[in-house]
């Protein structure tokens, strides 16, 4: 409760007290989405792109690739970078200026779901080992905040890698050449991220950006289709029994399958 | 005219406007907001305002601030962009600014400020006038009270050809373009640049085009808030 | 267990802590502050605080506001970091704070902030954890109202085997990685993050272990503030 | 007039009042010119040099050449940098930081007018295509801002080009190797940029820093040798009639040729 | 002196400064300014101030605060240099205004700020010196109440030889450069640097010639002053 | 006396008292260190490490050695670059964010000392010149601030560049390859910086914070072995007589030997 010293506590009451009856705010069950929907394509220009809406909250996501140098540690495999814009046409609160605390961790967690994941494999993402590798971009970009930023970052990003088509080079001589020819880019999991609000004693699925003001703590668990968990990421001012996170990594593996439906069925 | 017989590589007559979708009201934060597709440009813009300055001292006592932000997501371009604004951006911010201010009666809300907010997802030529055109939208959805709408599109010269509506590749390879921004009731410019070589004459002949083309826009502007409008009545007649 | 037998890199026991030194009060001008080793580990924590908020805008009327920042020198890892913040971090400075502030009476200093810096002068896995566990101790160095201690320490999954407490190279090759911070009085779990891919019941058993870590550092910790409350004590004697 | 809010609306009715007699605050006609003086190779170690004077109002340019990469899009051609400093030596307003909003537009004008007019051919520019061009750095330094930089920085960046000699480079094996030979920039096109300010119904050419203070706005025509327009750049707060753009124009064709004079008679 | 005899790449004698130029009151816009060329050194400084502090918080109760910025062209040197701030324009800055400051009244102006601007357009070795050589008496020309002038110029040593001044070539391959300010009237450092290798009594030398140099130079400042000064008396009777 | 504006004058009363009696505050005489540390090898991953302790001031130094291109106008020379972070765990003044001025006027004094004095030959950093060099990094971690950083962040950096050891490349067709071993740095001098306060009249060695906040100024004298000055630097508000110029050169002169004993001595 502690960041609640200023923001009207009345309204965690009211909260409160809707969850307290079983019901929240907007009508939602407590372990109910809101209305989800992910369209693939909607940026032609971008190598792949996707936006996910889950109620109000939008998001677009836009994959570019090019060629780079990779990284000392890792000559052989590619590069992936995760970036993610709290543009202030989002919410009367984000201010244009560098990427702040929130808008890190919202691109962190999600490159990890995917990293972890090994949904792109790294290793194929090379071309000339130590000197030429792809670089795929992840560009996330945040149009309306209504709550749940990560989930919703999450599907898109990974519908605009579904999509994605990287060029195809030909290697000679230590050179690399465009050979105007694309092909997808091989995604072997879908990783899906699920989050998850406490609230008083309570853990509500999705939370809308009024529970999110009010939260007590947030927790994200991003699983793949196997059932396995690829990403965890507790947010916020208290803490969790062990009994809530178990509850809370239930929740996530119960759910995930109904959001990689809609993935799976973006166009 | 020979160049009603010439044709663009889009295939599109010499005076002839890209496609243009004008939606507003589109995004639910925002007091106002407005998306535009014109051609291949998709562009998202909120209005938030009248609102509190901060930080207050860049504040007027007599009237509103407007400022205007103008980005490009990292995948709207081939190659990706850097996410961090550029000086193109900040020029484009300045001149949107100055497109718009003439047209809204800023001294009605003393210290407060209006934020315009373009975001570019999809940039094919001629972002800055879509942007324009979209914000004037977004305005208006704000409920903010405005002398006269502004709609902005450029006309240029491609291989001898004075044309209007420039597209990327246009843009690009075209001997000059020429931005204007115009508001129809109260006929003046409020945008105009130029890049390129033109003889003054051609000059003028484009930016009658240009004023041309945005007295059309403008009927698109009114449209997409009649749209709007209605639907918010069906709405609320609906909830009744 | 099979795994009782298999052996890692570094020798130790699947359940086994690295070694861990703590000492508090290290730092005469903070007030209060604790340097860690946790195997290769060497982090120093200071606290300052509570004190006078700035700017002020950013203090609250009715409780503390945490601020913790870590940072890396630039030698502390292979090749070397660049000075400057970066975005982990970033990330690592606010999973600090979310860790310790549910431990701390915030409530009790209205308007004031209580800053924690850690400084990694070695990296060797499990830099968050280690300085979780030295700001705990810094805090109350600093005389600083606490709930409960809080211990931090990860368990992760290598070669199919879970194991207490990453090194480096553990973290690097491993299939997971899972650092928990924990108030063992409250029983409560205030960070939890996860990086590989677990089942859900390795998963519990990695947290379940890494609580088991976390209730032996909190044993290191009490004992490293009463050697320290002794040390002052003695001091005091002497002085008499 | 919106940006009048708080500068005293005195100085604007004081100025309305002398224009509407036909002669300005500074006893100028409507469209006449402050002194101009362009002097060229002030800096001697700079590739190219020179200063411009209009009335106070003093700018001093410089010209750099070095060798780099040429962006990815125009592999043959050269690159051609122009910034502006706005120096807090200039006016008690500038401070020292990052360009800002009026820097950024100035350097940009005067980079559009060399740019649009083709006053140098980049592909002349070209070393090893793909590989190795020429960088041409323009950098402008105000050091007294008493109205109308623009034009001021235009004269002094044209001067300066006029003027740089770029070192001769021997092509071998693929690397570049310098051969101590220098020879001039060839400058095909000399773009003159010509400033007016609208204040009230009036247009006044070559404004003042207080007369910028309460003008409605900035146009700005760009003009060549050949009576040909290659950059418009409006700037301010209100609108203009077609019949005032016509003007502005007209009014520009006519006085280039007065300061592309000033200009080659520079020494 | 065996020094007498030889001579240096430009052909001074060792004790010979370069051909300095001093001007006042270039700058219309500045309260104070001035224009020295030291050698092909080629530097302006413009003086704002007496004025207020913003912001405010860095202002003293009982003083003014003396703000120094050292700043060089990009076309200044060779290669270009990069418009950002360096490190060393921030040390520069710095000793600059540590080399100032005694010779200011600033208790007679309480809460202001004094802002000394020096941007080097032209940059040939002593441009530190050059510029508080300019600074003070841009100072002077700003009707800023002084205890005293401040010269500032170098000495050093190249090829065993002590010398006066060092130009660019001079700084890079010479063994020692040692730049020094001085207060003639007051008799004292008031800046103090160096660089290279010096045997303690050589280092005494090159003080004591710096200070000689400083001594030449307070002349040629005076005399700027004095023409400055009389042109404007000339300016009052003519307009009479 | 100019900054001391807002700090309290009495502790500048107290101060100049107990000097004038001949004992500072803290009971050491004029021209007497505080008690002196330097341990090496604090950081084992560094390629060279030490942290030196005077009186409560209290600096990490470590030394990362890379390889990168050599600077255009000295193709046959290694790099050297020393930077310093006031952490703010040092002192309640610092904060975090890029170096201020004095922060980079330690690591410029620093640098200059090592410079100056040759302690490093540049040359023998060379692998390819004009392509592949050593970059040796001294990178400066100040714990806690209480007074005359300056002398325990050179003692820090020197001891660190004492234990420093390289790794060796093979050179091979234009490139290099790391062949494993390592060698140490050679430190062919140990410069040793002075510093010292002038508070009123008197010179005090080695001043603390308090002093540091009430001094006039403060001047740094770095000598070598054959007691050489290899770098000055004075800082501070006021000016010096010739003579306090001179007793300070003999202070530093007379006390370095002592210095370098204990960096000597260190482990």
């Amino acid at each position: 409760m502690s960041r609640l010293s200023i923001i009207p506590k009345l309204k965690r009451r009211k909260i409160l007290d809707a969850i307290a009856s079983g019901k929240r705010m907007d009508g939602r069950g407590l372990e109910e989405y809101r209305e989800i929907s992910v369209r693939r394509g909607v940026v032609e220009k971008a190598e792949g792109s996707a936006e996910a809406r889950i109620g109000d909250t939008w998001v677009v996501a836009g994959v570019k690739i090019e060629i780079g140098e990779p990284f000392e540690d890792t000559p052989d495999e590619g590069i992936l970078v995760c970036s993610a814009d709290f543009a202030p046409v989002a919410s009367p609160t984000f201010e244009p200026g560098p990427p702040d605390e929130a808008s890190i961790e919202l691109a962190r967690v999600v490159d990890r779901g995917i990293r972890s994941s090994d949904a792109l494999s790294l290793k194929d993402l090379c071309l000339i080992p130590g000197r030429k590798v792809y670089v795929i971009y992840i560009d996330l970009c945040i149009l309306n905040h209504a709550g749940n930023l990560l989930d919703a970052a999450s599907l898109a990003a990974v519908a605009a890698l579904m999509e994605a088509k990287k060029p195809i080079y030909e290697v000679r001589d230590g050179e690399v050449y465009p050979t105007g020819e694309v092909e997808p880019l091989k995604l072997r999991r879908l990783p899906i991220a699920v989050s998850m609000a406490k609230i008083g004693d309570v853990i509500v699925l999705d939370p809308t950006f009024d529970e999110e003001e009010v939260m007590d703590t947030r927790i994200t668990v991003t699983v793949d289709e196997e059932g396995n968990v690829c990403a965890v990421q507790k947010s916020g001012p208290q803490g969790l029994s062990v009994e809530e996170i178990w509850k809370a990594i239930e929740i996530a593996v119960n759910k995930a399958p109904m959001l990689r439906e809609k993935l799976e069925a973006a166009l | 005219m020979s160049e009603e017989k010439w044709r663009r590589v889009d295939g599109r007559a010499w005076n002839e406007l890209r496609p243009i979708k004008i939606e507003s009201g589109v995004l639910p934060n925002a007091d106002g907001s407005a998306y535009i597709e014109m051609g291949r440009n998709k562009i998202i813009v909120a209005v938030y305002g009248p609102r509190e300055m901060h930080p207050k001292h860049l504040a007027k006592p007599d009237m509103a601030v407007l400022r205007c932000r103008y980005h490009m997501s990292p995948f709207s371009t081939h190659p990706r962009r850097s996410p961090g604004p550029s000086r193109r951006d900040t020029e484009i911010g300045m001149v949107m600014r100055y497109a718009l201010e003439p047209a809204i009666f800023l001294e009605r809300f003393p210290r407060a400020t209006i934020d315009v907010y373009a975001e570019v997802l999809q940039a094919d030529g001629g972002t800055r006038c879509a942007s324009i055109t979209a914000a004037a939208v977004a305005l208006v959805d704000a409920g903010i009270p405005m002398r006269d709408l502004v709609a902005a599109c450029a006309a240029g010269k491609i291989e001898g050809h004075i044309i209007l509506d420039l597209n990327d590749h246009e843009d690009k390879y075209g001997e000059a373009d020429v931005p204007v921004a115009y508001m129809p009731r109260l006929d003046r410019v409020t945008l105009l640049q130029m890049d390129g070589v033109l003889h003054p004459d051609e000059l003028r002949r484009c930016i009658e085009l240009a004023i041309e083309g945005c007295q059309h826009i403008y009927e698109l502007q009114r449209e997409a808030l009649k749209r709007k409008y209605e639907e918010v009545v069906e709405e609320v007649k609906e909830g009744e």
